[in-house]
């Protein structure tokens, strides 16, 4: 099993989350972030200055998933999620070694 | 006549009612704006506030109420406010002429609020500066003297107790001109811009009813049987408007808090040019009309891909242009001297009909040269990272929850 | 009696003002719920709101105003507001009926949405509108012109000059009723169920207070010496009991800030019923022992396990019955013909708890028939997923903050 | 003199009116502090209100109003509100004179309110109500009665309206005073405290100026012309402080939505004594300069690192001293029977920075020694963990947001 | 050291917090998080349809604890975070290289 | 890669971010926590009481930093994020096995 953590933009959630159910992706965890990547954010101009906002909003979704579908849930979060602008995201994976379910009781590993 | 300390202080009153509009204006688009824009909207309305409050006082009052020039607007003979003093005013003897101007001022400072929704998370601030003062002047102004001030529409015997054409005909319909010229948001109709504080928003409404009796039954000018009857319709439609929007919206699928407010809102725009003339029984059917038409109206605005962000066409314009008909269907001499359609009257009707096309005509035309001009010399848009960010942080350096 | 202008301002402005309380109670049920049924609770004040005006102007008001029944109801004799018009109010000759009508709107309305707090969280929309217009036209109606419309409690005396029986009393144990059919929220006892956004609350209770003076001073239907005593003793008794609540939840442990305004709440309803016939020494009295009574009575409701959620019989219910009883105990000649037990007073102090009494068991009683019924035909409460999802969500598809 | 109806009818509304402004400063300072303290924030302006009406009609308005003692107190005689009744108020022959003290009441109130700006965050609950309490009685009684009660400023012919000197220069300075005693937040200077809820600080701003017809309009205490003049030239002054600070705050960078907001309150302050004398181009100068007054006072305050958090001294303490010195600048025989500098009236000129250096010295001097007082007594500041974890929980145990 | 992430009921949090004291754990970080689960949230009918409201509110608990007490405390969040409906949550434990205190800069491995 | 994630204290957020930005370290991702360590948060004492605050707002920041970057970076967070008193907050160090980026859909592993 396999953690995967994508920081998205918010504005394409809908978009993903539709994109990994068709995949049969259904589990995952949101959360609320600021974040910023190597571009520093973005640079707005004003009156004789320059400003920088460089936390922006994104959203983290967290997906524990088999191993064989890493790569393919990446390839959709990128394909769904993708604007072709700076800031769309970035996607980890991390290895887990074991799991729980609340509910049950029962452990996985 | 004399001054009337009872009527005077019923319009010291809803004048001060009527300022509460604005930030009523203000909370009901901040809550339905994304939280990056919270501050922004809010400030907008207060702006417009402050920039209609200096315009009047300075020019506005005179252009509106001054002496009538053919019957298209008024003379500069009360300009910075001279000749406007603690005497009786000239079209309400009973209060004095300075809480008259002010009692206009406020409806004029309220109309250029909710001509912001147009605008909304999209604006140049400098721009919307600019465009406020050119609408307030050259839009809202001759309107005002047209209707209220023996202007041609007064002389054609249109009737509009509160502002039905004056103030929501003309902020609704200049929205919209503002709303194609300005363009969607980014994003907009692509992915969801869901209203981010829905209980500011009900707040707002429920400021808004409010202030609407000040709007209303102070527009009686006096603390009488009118202003009662006045008072009681705006109730009825509101009322009328909520339940009907609430039903419409659970017809669709769930019955929706925001629609339900709305509706309310739908309602007293409704009542607004009619509040005076008409008797409680049609108050509940143009208030249960305008919740449903305005929904219509709204749907078909989302429907069409139209980003009027906060629906100040669906709402007021609708809202108002119905009102003005309305008016001129169910005016009834048992509440005032005037009579509509169904009392046999089809020349009232007519011409309010004729009024509120006129008044539709006059101030899409007119705002959307207004607005192109802007566009053109100024740019009515802040850039599209701005945008992104939010106007909050972009324009004002603020964020509205930190 | 010829209508008067500066008595009408007042009363035009205190109907405005007794409107806002409706949005005051919104926020201040909505600040105590959780996130995820603001926009329910907030609604559900809104919607009483709509309800109870249109019910009122179709035939509340003659119900609860019309031709006298034998002491009980109110003829059929105003029905669509027929007969009631811009001309003197029968019962108060200095303003018009259509304002009189109307001030008693806003009271049946505002009275409608404290009832809410029993539901709060839980209750099926459509069962609640059905239950609201049963409510207010079988419960609040009669009991409004047993009050105040010469029916059997005005006839034996009873004082009660700005609703603590009729509003109070009445919503108050009526919430009781309804929250011992309704059942407990999924998970009282066991979980915390915190207030979710104590400003909002406090801005609620702000707006109320502000509102109040509308509620009290304004039924004096007149801007005289009268008024100006209710407006002051108003004040003192809700300055009183926000005092005692906050120094009693200290000696408890923390002072709490919204037991100060839950204490402020509680000297305004305990004050209600007295506002016209107590001095201000007195006021002190009466809000300072409803502070601490309604503190004490919403310890009880919760270690009794009882979920009447934002405590409607708490404040209003238990802080009315004290403010009907105190009534008869300090009402004094020197500011109306009425005087109470410390004046010597017997029969003024037996009457009133008789009233309170009668008020108690009829409006108990009435509202458990009319919640069991609807209860066992359509069902009062949504399915426990729903619930669990949030009525925001699950009844209107809304959420408060996105 | 006989009792007015119209003129009681709108100090009524002018009394409630000004009441809202304390949940508006409430807002107002809750909104710029941090999310950890809002509860406490608002809760401190709550209880200022409470205190305040109970100390006022105990004792506080016989301090302020009663039998002028040697020019410096009043006397004892309305200890207990004996002796105000329904009648006519010995200053106010037109309105009842329990009225008359219940707007003075709202008066003290909201001065108390807006001191609570120098103890944001950091204060002892009961420290803050025995300064409140010896700060009313020892500071704003005897400024009431100098000014406005015939004590000695008033024999000296000092003009304050509505109370630049006796509300705003008295709050201002005494809450620098009480700064300089409390001392900072932990943690300010050395890393960002932002406003956490800009919206809610422009809705407290909102009901502030609405409020503020009340206060100022109020002040006329009848429904006339000299009503409708300080009505307009509030809402002038306020509009041109919001669009100067805006415009301030452009310039140095972005124009602040919040700066806008505090820009209003500033032009309502200054032109607060000045509101019955001055015309309405005045009212423009009045409130453009303190627009930009009271924002260089502001940066002022933060560039000496001196944490009088919610900056009552910037805007109501600078704004306050302008405007007592503006009303003996532009006062106008038009208006009312003075005239000021532009007149010619050295004397008048003259008077008022008397009147407003004493009220400064006065204010700043006692409130000194009465927070050293109570400091060294019983300690002004919670400890530095409370203080980390946040007033709300740490006083209150409560939270502002669940 | 290993990490234990725990998605949990928030009307559960007190629960949990008070077992895992019992049991001598008290370092813990909370986050407000959205998840769906594989029922894909709960489904709610209304006047002539369905409604799925996939994205609940959970809480996620960031446990850091020694690698001998994982399996006690994944037990412990379980029964007392159990109320035997779905959306009960999930537990996963992954692998931690290194630790290090802000206060003191001490780093462990 | 390594993934570093560091409980600190909201009000050093600024200073850590510089520091962080001045050795080259630019892309992070922040997050709203409630936490508490091994002191159970912070006790205030109060009319015949003691109260405990056990969970306080904190921050987390999540840095994916290149392998050789774990130390300086730790050590860079530890000092512009410490007051020296309780509660100054951890810092974790976790193994990142893959990365994508969502604009260009590159993987890195
Ligand atoms: N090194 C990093 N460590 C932690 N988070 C990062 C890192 N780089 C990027 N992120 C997160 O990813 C988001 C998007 O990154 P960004 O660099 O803007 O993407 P892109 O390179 O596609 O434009 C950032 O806002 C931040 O939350
Ligand atoms: N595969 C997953 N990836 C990420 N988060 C998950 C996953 N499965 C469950 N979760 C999280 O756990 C929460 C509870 O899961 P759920 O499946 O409802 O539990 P249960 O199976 O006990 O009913 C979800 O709301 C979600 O936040
Ligand atoms: N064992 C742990 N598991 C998860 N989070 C922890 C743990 N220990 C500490 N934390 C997090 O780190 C924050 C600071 O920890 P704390 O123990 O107060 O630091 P210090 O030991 O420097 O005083 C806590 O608020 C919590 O969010």
């Amino acid at each position: 099993m396999r953690k995967i953590e994508a920081i998205v933009r918010p504005e394409r959630l809908e978009q993903i989350k539709k994109a990994l159910e068709e995949n049969g992706i259904v589990g995952m965890t949101i959360i609320n972030v600021l974040g910023r990547g190597e571009q520093k954010g973005i640079k707005l101009q004003y009156r004789g200055g320059t400003m920088e906002v460089d936390l922006l909003p994104k959203l983290k979704l967290e997906l524990y998933v088999a191993d064989e579908e890493v790569d393919s849930v990446m390839k959709t979060i990128c394909d769904a999620g993708r604007t072709g602008k700076f800031g769309d995201g970035r996607i980890f994976v991390s290895p887990v070694e074991k799991s729980g379910k609340v509910r049950t009781g029962e452990v996985f590993t | 006549m004399e001054i009337n300390n009872g009527d005077t202080a019923w319009v010291l009153a809803s004048t001060a009612l009527v300022m509460l509009m604005t930030p009523g204006v203000g909370l009901f688009y901040g809550g339905l704006v994304r939280s990056k824009t919270f501050v922004s909207m809010f400030g907008l309305s207060f702006l417009a506030f402050a920039l209609a409050s200096i315009q009047w006082v300075l020019f506005g009052y005179s252009l509106a109420f001054g002496t009538d020039i053919s019957g298209f607007i008024g003379g500069l003979n009360y300009v910075g406010l001279s000749g406007v003093g603690v005497d009786s005013a000239p079209l309400a003897g009973n209060i004095p002429h300075l809480i008259y101007m002010a009692f206009q001022l406020v409806f004029a400072a309220v109309t250029l609020a909710i001509l912001t929704s147009a605008v909304a998370e999209r604006v140049r601030l400098s721009s919307f500066i600019v465009l406020a003062l050119l609408w307030t002047t050259l839009v809202y102004d001759p309107l005002a003297h047209w209707v209220w001030a023996g202007g041609w529409l007064a002389q054609m015997g249109a009737l509009d107790f509160a502002g039905g054409t004056v103030v929501h005909i003309s902020s609704g319909f200049s929205a919209l001109a503002i709303a194609l010229v300005i363009g969607k948001r980014v994003g907009f109709g692509s992915y969801v811009m869901e209203p981010h504080n829905i209980p500011m928003s009900m707040l707002g409404a429920g400021l808004l009813w409010f202030g609407w009796f000040g709007f209303n039954s102070g527009s009686a000018l006096a603390a009488n049987g009118l202003a009662a009857s006045a008072f009681v319709v705006t109730n009825t439609s509101a009322a009328a408007g909520a339940l009907t929007w609430l039903l419409a919206s659970w017809l669709k699928g769930k019955p929706s808090a925001l629609g339900m407010v709305s509706g309310a809102i739908a309602g007293l725009v409704a009542i607004t040019p009619a509040a005076g003339y008409v008797d409680n029984m049609s108050a509940i059917v143009i208030g249960g009309v305008a919740g449903v038409l305005c929904y219509t109206a709204l749907l078909f605005r989302v429907g069409r891909g139209l980003d009027e962000s906060c629906d100040a066409w669906a709402v007021h314009g609708m809202g108002g242009l119905w009102g003005a008909i309305a008016t001129g269907i169910f005016a009834t001499a048992s509440v005032n001297n005037y009579t509509g359609l169904i009392y046999g009257n089809f020349h009232q009707f007519a011409v309010q009909i004729m009024a509120a096309g006129a008044s539709v005509i006059y101030a899409f035309v007119m705002t959307m040269i207004l607005a192109k001009i802007v566009d053109s010399v100024m740019g009515l848009r802040v850039t599209e990272d701005e945008e992104y960010v939010g106007l909050d942080i972009a324009q004002h350096g603020e964020k509205a929850y930190a």
